[in-house]
């Protein structure tokens, strides 16, 4: 990954496994000013713990399809499938992230910048 | 009614007598109309105070958890449930509250519960002082008002959308028989929800749970929230703001509690009927069933033998929404 | 005689929004507002009229004296050096307008907590000071109103500044202090009949609380009580949610918070409920309250015992509240009773 | 009027470790103000409001003697949220206080009186400062024998092992103190300590024979209480530790003869405001945060037992 540039406006987490990400860490990075969630894992078959991602994707995707019901914009939180072998995949995706996110402008809901209600 | 609560009386004494188990849950009648309240039997001659009709809105599964020390012991609980009561033992059972030969349930085949909220809009903004239930109609008095209502009009949200009236698991099953509503029928709230643009759907989300006040009542009164330590409590690390005047925080907190009822909600709605600012829950929490439905064909509380939907996969999961490549 | 007959005015019913809207002027007005179809005590906005239609308030108007959130202190700077920001705010004065006598009361049973000798809870005292209260004579008690079981009733003006009755098609408008008597000057004057009016609705309406329970020997009946197993049977439908002590006029335990987005900080006066376990919990794992019961007990225990030896007072005023929301319905009324017969 | 909900500014000045399981520290704590120093009046047993703009609040026991005068001492256990903030800080930084609160111990009562102090681990603090008040050559004449006995787990979870060393030599008072368990190189081990620390009969702690300039033993504090046997007659007994400690020694001293008017308990329960408004610590209708912590074994049996 190291020989690849990747853009600067990412804050990398890691985690042991995707299964470690608690929808709560999702939530509070929305709530905490990030414009956009990415969670990225190993490929379904491929798990280092044979199978915490597929666990992880049940959880995934009915938070993706609950949040997006409410009304968060599509492309808040975006997942995605990827081996740690791909650096390439990695940038191309990080930059799909980023193009998309912009896209939807500064983050407005969920967000928690000011302490009273107007 | 008369009937099925003469039958309940019958199996629940006979239970107490025959030192089959320790308690029964059921429900007796409530001090106010429109209420019944749930109601502890420990002796046989006990049975007398408990009651059925369209009323008891509770799900007594919701009590399980608190009698840790019974089921410790190797005691048995009886509990009279309705459809939606038994699927939440059910759900207790499969994530090792209790074993299954240590609850036994007298299963109810339910008519649907009378939304009292709503009928009690009815006389708003009086109030109504007395009721009674007949058949498909219901009876309500006020100060100086009287009016016959039809029950299938105030059913509970919840009641209208709910696909097993009838007990899934049971040991003693009072007689009466339902009938199932239609699968097509039961998405009507969150069809009409889904149709609406997303900003739109936000602000209505964001209005509802801004009247929050965190009494906490809807988790209390949910069956499946019963970790020992709920994580608005957690303080190390605190996951979420403490205070009522950051709309985030309300957001998050009522985002985060239903999804940790994703494939655990049975669609009781006690949720709902609890929380005293009228907030409409249900909107939220029976997404995630249908959603359980949709994507993995899963709904809760069926099968003791099974696990709950998050606690297993398939390889065939559907990768909807994840990165593709164009 | 005379002096207390010029304060008795009244108004049409259809003149009450240009009243309102003179009040405005000088204060913010807190009225009754209907939010699907229930009423809570908000802001007026602008031409709007009060929702005076109504039994009583979901919650009580108590969330205007002791905010369910309040901020005690604000501070900035980064970690370690964070420096509080003292600053003395201009507070508009505010007028509650159409609030129920037993809500009034609960506010008398407050002040004894928040401002005694001992120590003066400066924002409670700010908010109080700043606040005038225009009582609402309840001519329809609800069926849970037990009022008249303690020092007040559906007609009771103690504690008002103003009180209002409503008498079909006019408002039977009292001043009862001196600042309330002066608001009111302009409106018309009203006669001996209107007083006689008003004595006969509020019979009707002392007439319509049945059975309020007999609380006189309660605070003493409970001192023997604290060992009793009739609180677990008491306890045992409770869910151990907050409905009861928040929607409580009278309930006014809270918690003290931190919270810090980027370099600016708060303290916060939260409410807090003595039915959640984390409310004693030690920092060392220690809870003197552990089970559902001696939580229940702590709850009755303070309202009709502690508090009443400790400000001489019961700190209930008998709105009903917790009886009509709580979610397995633990009715207080019913909890009275039985301790009266053990 | 003085707001009682905001905290006064006060300086870091010492941090140091003072157990070896590195879990409990020692803060000098010095105003900023000296206005704030001399308004701040209080009493050997009082508690302060450790306040951390941005983490919380902590209700601490004072440890410092108002008789040492120039700094407030607190020792910290790390538990919580604020605790952990706590024992975090570097000495220089600026934190809040709010007090002093509550009761303090019957300094004026007792003039004239044997005074017996009984503490175990660290909830040593405020009797450390009851003693140094005590000692101060101000007050010493007012006080009869003073006896105090010291236990913890082990030899370095003892608090203040400076200033023991120096009150084991005094000739004023005497100080017992007691170790449960020897501690190895994995922990504690399972045997009675030994080496300088003497055992006593426990079986039987009453029948023990204290030779004369022994004082540290292996015991378990009501046990040692037992052993020594401070006289009852006109003495007061001044009781701080863990919960269990106080369960078992609160019999050793009635037997002894102590009426429950004579002893008294510094009690802990989760506090937040301090003043008596919160409403969570109270035992009965008494607060711990106003009328506590200091309460006697009288007033204790008059409460519910919920604490």
């Amino acid at each position: 990954m190291s020989r690849f540039q990747y853009p600067p406006n990412i804050e990398i987490v890691r985690v042991p496994c995707v299964s470690r990400v608690n929808p709560l860490f999702i939530l509070r990075s929305l709530q905490h000013g990030a414009d956009g969630v990415l969670v990225a894992g190993c490929y379904p078959g491929e798990c280092n713990y044979s199978t915490g991602n597929l666990y992880a994707r049940r959880k995934l995707l009915m938070l993706k399809s609950y949040l997006e019901y409410l009304g968060l914009e599509k492309g808040r939180f975006q997942c995605a499938w990827l081996s740690s072998a791909e650096a390439e995949r990695f940038v191309k995706i990080a930059k799909a992230t980023i193009e998309s996110v912009r896209k939807l402008g500064p983050a407005k809901k969920l967000v928690r910048n000011k302490f009273n209600r107007d | 009614m008369e009937k099925i609560e003469e039958k309940i009386r019958e199996i629940a004494g006979k239970l107490l007598k025959d030192k089959k188990v320790k308690l029964i849950i059921g429900f007796e009648k409530g001090t106010l109309p429109l209420k019944a309240r749930p109601t502890f039997v420990r002796k046989p001659e006990e049975v007398e105070k408990l009651i059925w009709n369209p009323f008891c809105e509770n799900n007594l599964a919701v009590y399980i958890p608190f009698y840790r020390r019974y089921l410790d012991n190797g005691e048995s609980i009886g509990v009279i449930a309705k459809g939606c009561d038994v699927r939440s033992l059910v759900l207790h059972i499969q994530e090792n509250i209790a074993k299954r030969e240590q609850i036994f349930i007298i299963g109810i085949p339910c008519e649907g519960i009378l939304d009292r909220k709503r009928i009690e809009k009815e006389a708003f903004p009086g109030e109504i002082t007395e009721a009674s239930e007949k058949d498909d109609k219901i009876l309500v008095k006020g100060n100086g008002f009287e009016k016959t209502l039809k029950k299938k009009d105030f059913l509970c949200e919840d009641c209208i959308v709910c696909s097993h009236r009838k007990p899934v698991v049971y040991d003693e099953l009072v007689e009466g028989d339902v009938k199932e509503t239609e699968a097509a029928d039961r998405q009507n709230q969150i069809k009409e929800f889904e149709s609406k643009e997303p900003d739109e759907r936000w602000k209505i989300f964001t209005e509802e749970v801004s009247r929050c006040i965190r009494c906490y009542a809807c988790r209390n009164a949910c069956p499946a929230c019963y970790c020992k330590e709920c994580f608005v409590d957690c303080s190390k690390p605190q996951w979420l703001g403490t205070t009522v005047d950051s709309e985030t925080d309300l957001q998050l907190f009522q985002i985060i509690r239903t999804f940790h009822l994703a494939g655990r909600c049975v669609n009781c709605g006690s949720c709902n009927r609890a929380c005293p600012m009228d907030i409409n829950i249900s909107l939220l929490v029976n997404k995630l069933s249908v959603d359980a439905k949709r994507l993995f064909n899963y709904e809760t509380g069926i099968d003791v033998n099974e696990k709950p939907v998050l606690n297993k996969y398939s390889e065939d999961d559907s990768n909807e929404g994840f990165f593709e490549e164009h | 005689m005379k002096d207390s007959l010029k304060s008795i005015k009244h108004i049409e019913k259809d003149k009450l929004s240009e009243f309102i809207k003179q009040l405005r002027k000088d204060f913010t007005v807190i009225a009754p507002r209907n939010v699907k179809d229930f009423v809570l005590f908000q802001e007026l906005k602008a031409d709007e009229e009060p929702y005076l239609d109504f039994l009583n308030s979901r919650q009580s108007p108590k969330e205007y004296f002791f905010p369910q959130t309040e901020n005690i202190v604000e501070y900035e700077g980064v970690t370690d050096k964070r420096v509080p920001i003292v600053t003395e705010k201009q507070m508009r004065k505010r007028i509650i307008f159409g609030m129920r006598p037993c809500d009034v009361t609960s506010l008398s049973i407050l002040d004894r907590l928040f401002v005694n000798e001992d120590y003066v809870d400066n924002y409670y005292k700010r908010l109080r000071d700043n606040t005038l209260i225009f009582g609402f004579g309840c001519s329809y008690p609800r069926m849970t109103c037990f009022c008249t079981s303690f020092d007040s009733g559906p007609f009771s003006t103690k504690g008002t500044d103003v009180f209002i009755t409503d008498s079909g098609d006019t408002f039977i408008i009292e001043g009862i202090t001196e600042q309330g008597k002066k608001l009111i000057e302009k409106l018309l004057d009203g006669d001996k009949k209107l007083l006689k009016t008003k004595s006969e609705i509020e019979k009707k309406a002392l007439d319509s609380i049945t059975t309020p329970p007999n609380v006189e020997k309660i605070p003493e009946k409970l001192k023997g009580l604290f060992e009793n197993p009739v609180w677990e049977v008491i306890s045992e439908r409770c869910l151990g949610c907050g409905v009861c002590t928040y929607l409580c006029p009278t309930c006014h335990c809270f918690d003290i918070q931190d919270e810090v987005i980027d370099n600016k900080g708060r303290r916060v006066k939260n409410w807090d409920s003595c039915m959640f376990p984390i409310f004693t919990l030690h920092g060392s794992g220690h809870q003197p309250r552990e089970f559902r019961f001696q939580r229940m007990r702590q709850r009755i225990m303070h309202k009709f015992n502690y508090y009443d030896e400790n400000f001489d007072i019961i700190a209930c005023c008998g709105c009903g509240r917790c009886v009509t929301e709580c979610p397995v319905n633990i009715d207080v009324r019913e909890i009275l009773r039985t301790i009266s017969e053990l | 009027m003085k707001n009682p909900y905001i905290p006064i500014p006060v300086k870091v000045d010492k941090i140091r470790f003072e157990t070896d399981d590195r879990l409990i520290k020692t803060f000098d704590l010095v105003f900023f103000d000296k206005e704030d120093e001399k308004e701040f009046k209080y009493f050997p047993g009082q508690f302060a409001e450790l306040s951390i703009l941005g983490k919380g609040e902590s209700p601490i026991g004072i440890a410092s003697s108002p008789t040492e005068t120039g700094f407030l001492r607190f020792t910290v256990m790390k538990v919580g949220v604020v605790t952990t903030a706590l024992h975090n800080f570097d000495e220089g930084v600026t934190m809040g206080i709010r007090g002093p609160l509550g009761n303090w111990y019957p300094i004026e009562e007792m003039k004239g009186k044997d005074v017996v102090i009984i503490g175990g681990g660290f909830a040593f603090t405020t009797l450390r400062s009851l003693l140094v008040y005590m000692l101060n050559e101000k007050n010493r004449k007012d006080y009869g024998n003073i006896i105090c006995i010291y236990g913890a787990r082990t030899p370095g979870l003892l608090c203040y092992r400076d200033e023991l060393k120096e009150w084991e030599k005094r000739k004023d008072m005497s100080l017992y103190q007691c170790i449960d368990w020897k501690f190895g190189p994995k922990g504690p081990v399972e045997e009675p300590a030994s080496e300088g620390w003497e055992p006593i009969n426990l079986k039987e702690p009453s029948m023990t024979k204290i030779k004369p300039g022994v004082k540290k033993f292996t015991a378990f504090v009501p046990q040692l209480v037992s052993a020594v046997k401070p006289a009852a007659k006109d003495a007061y007994a001044i009781v701080c530790g863990p919960p269990i400690m106080i369960k078992f020694t609160i019999p050793v001293l009635t037997e002894l003869g102590f009426p429950p008017e004579r002893i008294f308990n510094s009690l802990e329960n989760r506090m937040k405001c301090g003043i008596g408004k919160c409403g969570r610590c109270n035992i009965g209708p008494k607060y711990v945060c106003k009328d506590g912590p200091v309460f006697s074994l009288k007033e204790l049996e008059k409460l519910p037992k919920e604490y």
